[in-house]
């Protein structure tokens, strides 16, 4: 069993234009830098993302919405660029705005077979307009559907040939979840370890959800909000 | 009147011992700094830690660790990471003892809007759809007016809610006050700021009795 | 903050004649030794418990069938002891036999806010009698609850004071859903160890979950089935 | 006629590689036994692992090491550990290629029963449901008549069902069978088993055309 593939390029086959992608990573934090340069350089168009934020200006998911690539985002929190702001204000980009666990809870429902469960979130909110309302010890659920994607595209810190993964601190975030939910999913990776390197006992997403994994280069991992205190 | 500070001062009486927070961003995210010494908090960021600690030290700052406001953070021994859906699987499991969130509106039901201006930019509502509709204990801290003069605490919200009926407690400039059934019941005023002014600056149903004490800082 | 009782009597406070619980452990691996050995001490009556299986004869849940302790078990198998067979065929037990998939799903459901959920395991079977029954991608599927459990017994192999654990090998099995679901989860551990000493980033069950935490005795860890090969 | 052994080697052929795959008690078991060498596929234990090995050496087994038999295992190299919830996530996700069952009886329809006989202790369904009602790709391994000499594909399943229109293959002792809309069509025969045993051996609808042939064990 060996699904290592040569890099993003390899990685991406198959992705086509008008596909669904989940995209891991929280802000710049955790997000599979490799596979959307690729994706800038393949061209891929009419995209929707299902990704808690989309990116700054000029790195992230801003570099797709840059190339006009995203035709669709589902996210919690948006904005922080302002062509994704003017892309939302003039209507060229679809955006689909949904409760931030609400989004984790959809991506895990998806890996685990689950299509559907209730929430509270959301509840007498714009969210739930059109949305099953249910009542479970008398208080108000919604009910919200696992989503479907054809690629999960995931950053992880360590991983081996059979897809076996682990992140590092917050950048875990989505991207356990979304790698349980992709038709395909990709995972990059720091660095490329054999099996049995890592601890059985500690893998934080389990090799049977990945097909593909490759080790990422140039890794820039940029800090959105450097903050800091001084030594003293 | 209390500056963002002294709001945030007033709010950290609340914190009890063993307790787990979520800080929203802006005045709550100042909590961290009035903890009473004799008890310890546990610090929640809803994008994956248990245990959020200090920012690091300048050169120290790893972007692998940041908070749910994308600051960079560090950890705390005995802190714990996971991915979204448990940290939501938290909070909507009520696990989480307290939550302090900003808000624009809050009505004297305890509906709060705090996501969404029509007419401008919405940025979207992150997590605190699921914090305020699942939390059992929810403390808002925001100004009793906005730039205008108008009151924030209303009979009916009228931007779009992000929660209904959740709203336990507002800790204004002017004031602190219990959501109860039948409305806003004022429990503390803030030095300098009369009964009178309180009940000028609120929309929403206001229930006084009594003495109302002067909010104490120390 | 600090969570440590010290020993099962005081962990299991407040426990009392007919409650709900919910019993880590698949078989005998990963069972809350400490915890069960003082409910027979105890002699509390009239308990449901929710455990994947039942014990045998003379170890686990069979110690607290054997004193008729058990009012009820909600199980996915059981019935490897004889003491239970008896009382499940007099109908002493009442014995609630479920899918395993959706046993450890309703403890997570439970664990995570979740009031119910979507399953397409039991679908046609007894298992679905009087429960709602919807299509999903023209699949039926059959709505499950989350449970409810006073008190969730949870076997780990290390934590600390904050109540952080992790579990060794396959006796993780339920112990991390039930350690979430509980009103009170209580967790015995082979060693307790300083906040600290377990890397954040590895941490199974975070702390926040636990509300009582002790370093359990006299582990005796039975092994039901013993298969080995011979060395050659 | 095949043995039990000879059952399990005749499904190791329809293993490919890189799959995940969930091994039943009894026939499936054995299956393990006989993976072709050139392939290489991972096998679920329900009770969370993924790469189980082979049996511990005598007195290197760990009571925290058992699979969803109690069995004492081990881990392979890049095996991995997980809880119940995220085991049947798995499963029910999809995400499993192939599982492998026994089973008491089994419907032209590809209904099975293989968990509960009335009148008999119940011991209960396990993880069976669960993997039924999910997989897509689901073999049953069993003996073609029971021990009165009856057929155990039928029409319709007189035991209490473990799931509906789910089983795609049936591998007994005297063949191998798919499960079309139209029932079980016959794809093999055990050796110096006649197509007319078989037809006489299956109660439910059986679908024979042309030359049958014989399976095939090495």
């Amino acid at each position: 069993m060996n699904k290592v593939v040569n890099g993003a390029r390899e990685a991406l086959e198959g992705l086509q234009n008008d596909m669904t992608l989940m995209v891991g990573g929280f802000g710049l934090c955790g997000i599979p830098e490799n596979c959307i340069s690729e994706m800038v350089r393949l061209g891929v168009k009419g995209l929707t993302c299902i990704s808690n934020n989309a990116g700054v200006d000029d790195f992230g998911l801003g570099l797709l919405l840059d190339q006009r690539q995203i035709k669709k985002m589902i996210s919690s929190y948006v904005g922080e660029n302002a062509e994704f702001e003017r892309q939302m204000l003039s209507g060229e980009l679809e955006v689909d705005l949904i409760p931030q666990g609400t989004l984790a809870a959809r991506c895990h429902a998806a890996g685990v077979g689950m299509p559907a469960f209730y929430t509270p979130a959301g509840y007498g909110t714009e969210v739930a307009e059109g949305k099953e309302v249910r009542y479970f010890d008398g208080k108000p659920h919604i009910m919200e559907h696992a989503f479907k994607a054809d690629f999960a595209l995931v950053k992880a810190w360590k991983g081996d040939r059979f897809g076996n993964v682990i992140y590092k601190g917050t950048a875990r975030n989505f991207n356990p979840l979304m790698a349980m939910a992709g038709k395909i999913t990709v995972v990059e990776v720091e660095e490329l370890v054999e099996p049995g390197e890592l601890d059985p006992n500690f893998i934080h997403t389990p090799g049977v959800f990945v097909q593909r994994i490759f080790q990422g280069v140039n890794y820039e991992k940029r800090i959105e909000q450097r903050t800091v205190r001084a030594k003293n | 009147m209390l500056d963002r500070n002294q709001i945030a001062k007033r709010i950290s009486k609340e914190l009890q011992d063993g307790w787990y927070v979520n800080l929203g961003i802006g005045i709550p995210t100042l909590i961290a700094n009035y903890v009473p010494e004799d008890i310890s908090v546990v610090f929640q960021s809803e994008n994956g830690i248990l245990g959020m600690g200090p920012f690091p030290f300048e050169g120290e700052e790893d972007a692998d660790m940041i908070n749910a406001g994308k600051q960079t953070i560090t950890a705390m021994p005995g802190a714990s990471i996971f991915d979204s859906a448990t940290s939501f699987g938290m909070i909507r499991g009520k696990h989480i003892q307290l939550t302090v969130l900003g808000a624009m509106e809050v009505s004297d039901r305890g509906d709060i809007a705090n996501w969404k201006i029509p007419g401008r930019l919405v940025k979207g509502m992150g997590g605190a759809m699921d914090l305020v509709a699942s939390a059992d204990n929810i403390i808002v801290a925001m100004m009793h007016t906005n730039k205008r003069g108008q009151s924030k605490l209303l009979k009916s919200c009228t931007l779009p809610l992000t929660g209904v009926r959740c709203v336990k407690k507002v800790v204004t400039n002017m004031a602190v006050l219990d959501v109860t059934p039948n409305g806003f019941k004022l429990l503390e005023r803030a030095p300098g700021v009369s009964v009178d002014d309180i009940v000028q600056a609120t929309e929403g149903r206001l229930i006084v009795e009594g003495d109302i004490p002067e909010i104490e800082l120390d």
